[in-house]
């Protein structure tokens, strides 16, 4: 019996959240550290995980298992694959940065009565939200996943409702209502997909008697498990939705804007770049992998929805009038294309999609990050109210500049990397679909392009005009994120090298290979 | 038999030689009579001591009596009646099998948690220097009058209400283990006299108790007419009232029909007629529309302890007569009654979710929560598998235990009118006491069957069966309805927890380790059966199998 | 005659039971009704007993009615405490508790 | 030797790296770490070009490859750098114009407290620039081509506080998106195709694919090249880039950046060989281009403005010329060379000018500036001489022949029309140019007080300024008969662009002499309008023609009415459409709920008699159900 490492890498954030929360009211600064500290830990496990795990080897390791609830055929299976690796790094990575740049978030205006501890609450649902996201990523059990993937949602929906945006339009009251409704809705929509995915994880029981990613894939090889065509169709559709709702495909997008503009910016990232991962990821895992047919019959249709979500999203994202929904609309038309680069069933459309799922976790940090920042200087989230902020706070200003290039994927950066192998990757097997999809990179320089000069640019409002540049703790933040989109994008290799293998391994599950080209075809 | 033989039995004083005594298995019906010995003992006490003291005895005679009783229960399941010498006692009248005692076991231990909350006395003020528990000085005084003031001056305090639950025990005791329609009936009558009683004991908003009461009442014994017309139906269909002998009936085992009862006997009629009937009858006691009206005037109106105990306990006992009836009895109609089941269940999913969205008070809330989980019940009834036997077993033990933790909760918010059921009262409790709000929210969450309670896995464990009992479509509905449901659900939560707390809001009581116990024991099963339950799925399997 | 008949007539005195309940305001004429039906469920049963040629159904008779005595004990209780305390024995004033 | 090429990207990748996240501290000395590594990088240039001179034309190209940069299954994407004649040749253009104008820079940007920013940027923009020329690879070249339009963004608005500025940089780089569409749609078709996307497999195994493949590819880059190169349809951003510092101008908006579009058309050569309509398409996008900027140029008072239309039109000369196939590459290439030593040299002499008149641009309010700034007068002469192709000069020899390969375009009317084009275009540069200079540096002094008060006293600039000019002018004066001698250019560039001799319609000496003829009637012209008498401080009305041409021939204003208003109008309505029919789709069904419920509670009327009739009637059905199952 091996050290369990995953599950270790878990529990370290699921303890810390303990640990956090259990902060006497007047500790508020030792909650803090602590979460912190916990979160540090995790990445080092995380980094750990990373190193222990051999690209070329199975295609599940440090697996661990045992059994849970036999009654449901349930069992405690723990295993990653590259995917699965690449995205721990990602979660782990990010949260030290969450909580640093939220570090103020949560400090009670009025210390209310002694028990209330909104600091120590703040900062341990957020370990709490990490701990279930990375044991998501190792489950290779439906049911188990099937359970983070619901419960994950409740310390979501604390942060989002309890933790609101200071700077808010209107009275302290309306935005209560907004940030609760954004709150209701932003559970309302996953639980509703989440409860749909319940149907179908039944029904998988009663088809296959277990819920094991590995059995189910084996006894479908073997052939002992042929699901009747319908049945696997309509248990597709059942989980399909549940991650469409989390991923946000389009049409089942508009909870994320509220809830992303709602809630605090440290907040909104770990909605869009790391719970929202969990989605495009059991697409990658779960839909691929146990309903190979069905996932090319339903391809054609989720495709047009992908590329309706780029487009779509694109354009709404030039429309908005506030800052962060403006960054949520834009993440809705990235989620476009992981999706599009993941049903292209092509090797580059698949491993640009899981580098996507990445790169865009980074780059939506830096720049939603930045945003918060300049947000709570100025005290509102409409792009009306800047103007000339470069001029009084230039580094601010550069980062922002430099997330905003990211979100449009310019070469050099990381997002550039995964966008272009999405699109050659689907372009390889439905060009026009490609093409299409490629107008959503002019689409995107237009509006980060606009935000950036109606905010930076121009003279200075009278209101900006006082504002601080970036401070120490603000730059901790936000330098390692840019470091790290700048490497990824000129040096992709490490991640690559974790996800081809996965990604190998999930074209064989849909039995799949890559177009030839032209000319080889040929010869 | 012809029938001029049998016109001799009352006509000629026929000489009877001997009637044997009837042989009764004391040991396995050890839990029943406990429980009713006990209320017996409560009633001389009510007789005999004096007030003071009585509060304490009555406390430890009924705890005494439950815990014994439970004792009992474990020593026979330990004995292997649950299993392998599970039999039909007392001349067939009761059985003593898997099923029975799993419930008997539950209702006792609900019971138990239940009574907790009856003896709870720190909740209100003292009046005069005595303390006072949910219940009327004395119910016979007006509200308001001065033989009312009177009272509490006095002190009194209807201690009356540990016998009247004890007998209340004693009678679900019975019920989903009676194995013959009389027995049935009286069993249902015995738990549902001091049930009604209990509603009209309120202390505060006495009014609105007694209201409850003559509704549950009158509502309640018009349905156990129904029940009984359909009793005398079915007897007039087979000729006897034990489920075995019915069973044989319907499965046409019986051929020697005397040509002159071939209008009655075996007359299907009679028996559809009668089982809708009796039908009816319980699903009036589970709650399932369209027989739910009476539940959220009822659930609003009680003590709120007694809403928990009844919301909990009666659900059990019924639900377990319910299925002793449908696998017993009428396995032979399963073509018949399941797809009328399969209806009621989905209005019942659908209705009670629905009504539920516009509540304004929270007793009345969870009210139409227990109609839906009544719902999601059926859904395992219907299964009509081993599976769904023990699944719906499984859900009404964790179940239970919820909602009287949850009501137990609803005590303790109070304001100057008693307790603060009203929705509005309940804004920013997150703010006021962090703690009670959250052991809320987690009961909450588990009637919404978020995932790592017991409401979830209850509810998978009743989808599960359904869906192998090939009822997907009831799968699809239920899990429409529970997504319906999840909205009023989070709708507390968010009043709790995201809006600020009103000024002249509700106090929450710091209460007695009674109810911290009540609360401890549902949030603790609540948190185990929704991390592991395989223990105790485990424990409904193997009790899910019905002796004939 | 056939015993039969004391099944429809029965079943008569349970119709007009029920339509009482249904109709009537009093609460003690309400409950009166739910004895009649009770009542009748006793023919019922008598009369199945003396065509089945058994006992069966005359002990249950006999249980029902001290059933229904103890409900007219605890029934009335109710009934009259509820008419105390509002002056009306009409269920239909009783509707504090609706919607 | 060839492992010195990464270091042409890296010195100037370095300096901005240096100078942008430096701080405040470098701002004293960044100027001079900027210039030093640009001109470094200009060294290492010099240094190849030594060593591949050594070495016999045909294995003159040099390789470098770094490391792998996406390896992904089935796709191969590389950073390494391919350094042949055609990749030297811009590497020394851009290096030595670029550290002239580092130079340059120096002194004109000398009162600008944000020196040092602007240093790191023009560092960028050349590690851009070279990477794009020395990629070995479309999608490393792709990285180059947005690294400069990101550059040329950055420097466009350099000046963030002028909205003016701010909205010219963004709509360069959209502009600049919507041709790079086009070059990745051009890789992925590539990727497709021969399943690689680098330049020696592609161009070599062009002939394996149909021409209805090479063509959509061209067509593709062309597009592209339109985006970068100031074409039409996608030539509308030129004009506002001169909202940047007049070096930035120079450097990027008329010797280099803007020149990348030829670059790629000739890179890619064995495509557009293989795809004549692609070739058509192209000649005729630099044709039109050719005539629109000259007419623009010829409208404008904004010197800049005037010298960006001429850029146009220049780039169109080369657009045409590299359509042409084999006959043209060659040439494009020289005048492109050519065009960068004497169009930097006029931008720079416009910004010296600029700098003695308080930024002045309206040349109705220069006049008689000979007197003042000789100097600059003489360099920006000789650039004028060089631009309008006097016999002799750098734009003569790199015009004129490609005026010769358009009649050749082939013996038909093909080669008529578009020989003819050329030459009118030469005429009419003539002409503009004529009128540039006139209007600046003769006639009587036009200037006034400005609103302070405060009258401008033109003055010679610094060294800093004058010499780079200088060398400029030396450029555009002996580079075109250099690069000629005996062929010794087109005889450099053939390993790598094939060249074929023009055959045109009419005699080579005829269209020289018709050149020469038609240049002299443009100037003189200009002469007679300009020259002759006094030039209006305020503009008149003038003709329908001119006042299109100064509104850029209503090209704006058609992408304003088309593109802008019509995305405003499309993005407003999508936001509604989200908001009330997806969004309200949601909240519908929600309040739907909501309402079923408030009707169902109503049936809760709280009389137990109506509970009664509903367990009643419920217990009916209950019956009636039970036997109907039983009849059915």
């Amino acid at each position: 019996m091996s050290f369990p490492l995953l599950t270790a890498t878990a529990a370290v954030p699921a303890i810390g959240a303990i640990v956090t929360a259990a902060v006497p009211a007047a500790r508020r600064s030792a909650a803090k550290w602590l979460a912190l500290l916990f979160s540090l830990a995790t990445l080092v496990l995380a980094v750990v995980v990373g190193v222990r795990f051999d690209p070329g080897g199975d295609r599940y390791q440090l697996t661990e298992s045992h059994a849970w609830i036999a009654d449901f055929g349930v069992r405690y299976e723990l295993g990653v694959d590259g995917i699965g690796v690449a995205l721990i790094g990602l979660t782990a990575l990010l949260i030290p940065f969450v909580i640093l740049a939220g570090w103020h978030d949560a400090d009670p205006e009025e210390t209310g009565s002694k028990r209330w501890r909104p600091t120590q609450g703040f900062f341990a649902l957020i370990l709490m939200v990490e701990a279930m996201v990375v044991l998501s990523f190792e489950a290779t059990d439906v049911f188990l996943f099937y359970i983070l993937f619901e419960a994950m949602l409740i310390p979501m929906y604390f942060l989002i409702g309890g933790f609101g945006d200071r700077a808010h339009a209107g009275s302290d009251e309306k935005a209560a209502a907004q940030r609760s409704y954004a709150a209701v809705k932003f559970l309302l929509y996953n639980l509703v997909g989440g409860l749909i995915m319940l149907a179908a994880v039944i029904g998988l029981y009663v088809v296959a008697g277990n819920f094991s990613l590995q059995e189910i894939a084996a006894a479908r090889a073997s052939g002992e498990l042929n699901m009747a065509t319908n049945t696997e169709r309509l248990l597709f559709l059942g989980f399909f939705f549940a991650f469409a709702v989390k991923a946000p495909l389009w049409p089942l997008h508009t909870w994320l804007p509220n809830a992303m503009g709602e809630a605090t910016a440290p907040v909104a990232v770990l909605i869009t770049a790391v719970v929202d991962k969990v989605g495009t990821f059991a697409m990658l895992r779960f839909c691929l992998g146990l309903f190979p047919e069905a996932s090319k019959w339903a391809t054609p249709a989720i495709l047009v929805l992908a590329l309706i979500s780029i487009v779509y999203g694109a354009l709404l994202a030039v429309g908005q009038r506030d800052i962060k929904r403006l960054i949520a609309y834009a993440s809705i038309s990235h989620f476009g294309f992981i999706i599009m680069g993941i049903f292209a069933m092509t090797s580059q459309g698949q491993s640009g999609a899981t580098l996507y799922m990445v790169n865009h976790g980074i780059s939506t940090a830096a720049l939603m990050l930045v945003a918060g920042f300049l947000i709570s200087r100025r005290g509102s989230r409409l792009i009306a109210d800047f103007g000339g902020v470069q001029k009084v706070a230039p580094v601010l200003a550069g980062t922002f500049l430099v997330g905003s290039l990211a979100t449009l994927s310019l070469p050099g950066l990381a997002p550039f990397v995964s966008e272009f192998l999405v699109l050659v990757g689907t372009f390889a097997r439905y060009p026009v679909i490609g093409i299409i999809a490629t107008f959503g990179i002019v689409l995107a320089a237009l509006y980060t392009l606009v935000l950036y000069q109606r905010t930076m640019t121009g003279p200075v409002k009278l209101e900006v005009a006082k504002m601080p540049d970036l401070r120490v703790r603000e730059l901790v933040v936000v330098a390692p994120l840019i470091a790290l989109l700048i490497f990824l994008g000129v040096y992709p290799k490490p991640v690559t090298d974790l996800v081809n293998p996965a990604v190998g391994h999930t074209l064989s599950d849909v039995q799949k290979k890559d177009p030839k080209p032209e000319v080889e075809a040929a010869k | 038999m012809s029938a001029s033989a049998v016109h001799s039995l009352w006509t000629t004083a026929a000489p009877i030689d001997k009637i044997d005594a009837p042989t009764i298995e004391y040991a396995q019906l050890m839990p029943t009579l406990i429980v009713i010995g006990a209320a017996v003992v409560g009633i001389l006490v009510e007789a005999f001591v004096g007030r003071k003291a009585r509060y304490y005895a009555q406390m430890f005679v009924t705890v005494v009596a439950l815990v014994s009783a439970f004792a009992a229960v474990i020593g026979l399941a330990a004995g292997g009646h649950a299993s392998s010498e599970a039999q039909i006692v007392a001349m067939g009248a009761i059985a003593v099998d898997g099923p029975a005692l799993f419930l008997q076991g539950t209702i006792l231990l609900t019971g138990l948690v239940a009574v907790f909350t009856f003896a709870e006395r720190r909740l209100d003020p003292e009046a005069h220097g005595n303390r006072v528990d949910s219940f009327a000085a004395q119910a016979a005084s007006v509200p308001g009058s001065d033989s009312e003031k009177a009272a509490i001056k006095a002190g009194f305090t209807t201690t009356e209400v540990f016998p009247l639950a004890l007998f209340a025990i004693g009678g679900m005791l019975v019920f989903p283990a009676a194995n013959d329609l009389l027995t049935l009936f009286i069993a249902l009558e015995v738990f549902s006299l001091p049930l009604y009683l209990l509603c009209a004991l309120a202390r505060r908003k006495r009014l609105m108790s007694q209201e409850a009461a003559v509704k549950y009442f009158l509502l309640g014994a018009f349905s156990s007419a129904f029940l009984l017309f359909g009793v005398a139906l079915v007897y007039g269909y087979a000729g006897t009232v034990t489920y075995a002998g019915i069973a044989d009936v319907v499965d046409g085992t019986v051929q020697n029909i005397d040509p002159a009862l071939a209008d009655t006997m075996g007359n299907d009629a009679l028996l559809l007629v009668g089982g809708a009937m009796i039908l009816m009858g319980l699903l009036f006691k589970v709650g399932a529309v369209p027989f739910h009206m009476w539940t959220p005037d009822v659930y609003q109106g009680a003590p709120t302890p007694v809403t928990g105990f009844m919301a909990a306990a009666t659900k059990v006992a019924a639900f377990g007569a319910l299925l002793r009836l449908l696998y017993v009895v009428l396995p032979g109609l399963r073509w018949d009654w399941r797809p009328v089941m399969w209806g009621v269940a989905i209005v019942t999913m659908l209705i009670g979710a629905i009504v539920a969205i516009t509540q304004t008070d929270i007793k009345r809330l969870l009210a139409y929560s227990s109609i839906a989980h009544a719902g999601f019940l059926l859904a395992g009834v219907v299964a009509a598998t081993p599976s769904g036997i023990s699944s719906v077993l499984f859900y009404l033990g964790a179940y239970s235990f919820v909602t009287v933790g949850a009501f137990a909760v609803v005590t303790l918010v109070r304001d100057a009118g008693g307790e603060a059921t009203h929705l509005s009262k309940w804004a920013g409790l997150g703010r006021r006491s962090p703690l009670v709000a959250a052991v809320f929210a987690v009961f909450l969450l588990a009637f919404a069957g978020i995932p790592l309670t017991s409401g979830f896995s209850g509810k998978f464990a009743v989808f599960k069966a359904a869906a192998e009992g090939g009822a997907g479509a009831l799968v699809v509905i239920g899990v429409i309805s529970s997504a319906i449901a999840a909205f009023f659900y989070i709708r507390v939560i968010v009043l709790m927890f995201f809006s600020e707390p009103k000024a002249e809001g509700p106090t929450v009581a710091v209460p007695s380790p009674l109810t911290m116990t009540a609360i401890g024991v549902g949030v603790a099963v609540t948190l185990v059966l929704g991390v592991a339950p395989q223990y105790f799925l485990d424990l409904a399997g193997q009790a899910g199998v019905f002796v004939r | 005659m056939s015993p039969v008949n004391y099944l429809y007539l029965a079943a008569l005195l349970f119709a007009i039971g029920a339509t009482g309940v249904l109709i009537r305001r009093n609460a003690i004429v309400v409950f009166m009704c739910i004895e009649l039906m009770l009542n009748a469920c006793n023919l019922t049963l008598v009369t199945f007993s003396r065509m089945h040629g058994n006992l069966d159904g005359q002990i249950i008779a006999f249980f029902t009615m001290v059933v229904a005595a103890a409900e007219v004990v605890v029934g009335l209780a109710i009934i009259v405490s509820l008419f105390r305390s509002r002056h009306s024995a009409s269920v239909d004033d009783a509707s504090l508790m609706k919607l | 030797m060839e492992n010195l090429i990464a270091l042409l990207v890296a010195a100037p990748l370095l300096g901005a790296a240096v100078l942008l996240c430096g701080g405040r501290r470098l701002d004293r000395g960044g100027h001079w770490i900027g210039t030093l590594l640009a001109v470094v990088s200009f060294a290492v240039g010099v240094l190849l070009f030594t060593d591949m001179l050594g070495k016999d034309p045909e294995h003159r190209a040099m390789h470098q490859a770094l490391f792998s940069w996406i390896p992904v299954e089935g796709f191969q994407a590389d950073v390494a750098f391919q350094l042949d004649q055609l990749s030297m040749t811009f590497v020394l253009l851009i290096t030595g114009v670029g550290s002239l104008i580092h130079v340059y820079s120096i002194g004109y940007m000398e009162h600008d407290e944000r020196r040092r920013r602007f240093f790191g940027y023009l560092n960028l923009f050349l590690a851009a620039m070279l990477l794009l020329v020395i990629a070995d690879n479309y999608l490393l070249l792709y990285v180059g081509w947005e690294g400069v339009g990101l550059a040329s963004y950055l420097l466009i608005g350099f000046w963030q506080h002028k909205p003016s500025a701010a909205t010219a940089a963004k709509k360069a780089f959209l502009v600049n998106r919507v041709g790079d569409m086009g070059l990745s749609i051009a890789i992925m078709l590539m990727f497709t195709t021969f399943g690689t996307f680098a330049f020696g497999p592609v161009l070599e195994s062009t002939s394996e694919t149909s021409e209805g493949m090479l063509t959509a590819i061209g067509l593709m880059l062309l597009l592209a090249a339109c985006g970068k190169s100031a074409q039409v349809p996608l030539q509308s951003w030129l004009g506002d880039a001169m909202e940047g510092p007049t070096p930035v101008s120079a450097l990027i908006h008329a010797a280099t950046m803007v020149t990348a579009g030829v670059y790629l058309i000739t890179r890619s050569g064995a495509i557009f060989n293989g795809a004549p309509d692609a070739q058509l398409a192209v000649v005729i996008v630099g044709a039109v281009t050719l005539l629109f900027g000259a007419i623009v140029g010829c409208a404008k008072d904004d010197i800049k403005k005037a010298l960006a239309g001429s850029t146009m039109s220049q780039i169109g000369y080369m657009i045409l010329a590299a359509g042409l196939g084999p006959i043209g590459y060659a040439f494009a290439i020289m005048h492109l060379v050519t065009h960068g030593f004497f169009k930097a040299g006029l931008f720079l002499g416009a910004g010296s000018v600029m700098h003695g008149m308080n930024d002045e641009v309206d040349m109705r309010k220069y006049g008689g500036l000979r007197k003042y700034m000789p100097v600059t007068f003489v360099t920006f002469g000789l650039g004028y001489l060089a631009i309008i192709g006097f016999p002799g000069l750098s734009g003569f020899w790199s015009k004129d022949k490609i005026i010769e390969a358009a009649f050749a375009y082939d013996d038909g009317i093909r080669g008529w029309i578009f020989g003819g084009v050329a030459l009118l275009g030469a005429g009419i540069t003539a002409f503009y140019m004529t009128r540039v200079m006139i209007m600046t540096f003769f006639g009587e002094k036009r200037w006034q007080p400005d609103a302070e008060g405060n009258e401008p006293h033109p003055h010679e600039s610094p060294r800093s300024m004058t010499i780079p000019m200088i060398v400029l002018a030396f450029g555009s004066v002996f580079a075109g008969g250099l690069f000629s001698l005996n062929e010794s250019f087109v005889k450099w560039l053939e390993p790598v662009t094939q060249f074929e001799h023009p055959h045109p319609v009419i005699s080579v000496p005829a269209i020289t002499a018709s050149t020469v003829v038609v240049l002299l009637l443009g100037a003189a012209l200009a002469y007679v309008m300009y020259g002759r008498k006094e030039v209006p401080v305020t503009a008149p009305r003038g003709s329908l023609l001119t006042r299109a041409a100064r509104r850029d021939l209503l090209q704006d204003d058609f992408n304003h009415v088309v593109l802008v208003r019509g995305g405003e109008h499309l993005t407003r309505s999508l936001v509604y459409v989200d908001h009330t029919m997806v969004d309200g789709a949601v909240n519908g069904t929600a309040a739907g709920f909501g309402g079923l419920s408030g009707r169902l509670r109503k049936v809760q009327n709280g009389f137990a008699r109506s509970y009664a009739v509903s367990m009643f009637g419920g217990t009916a059905i209950l019956i009636a159900a039970t036997l109907l199952m039983r009849a059915v």
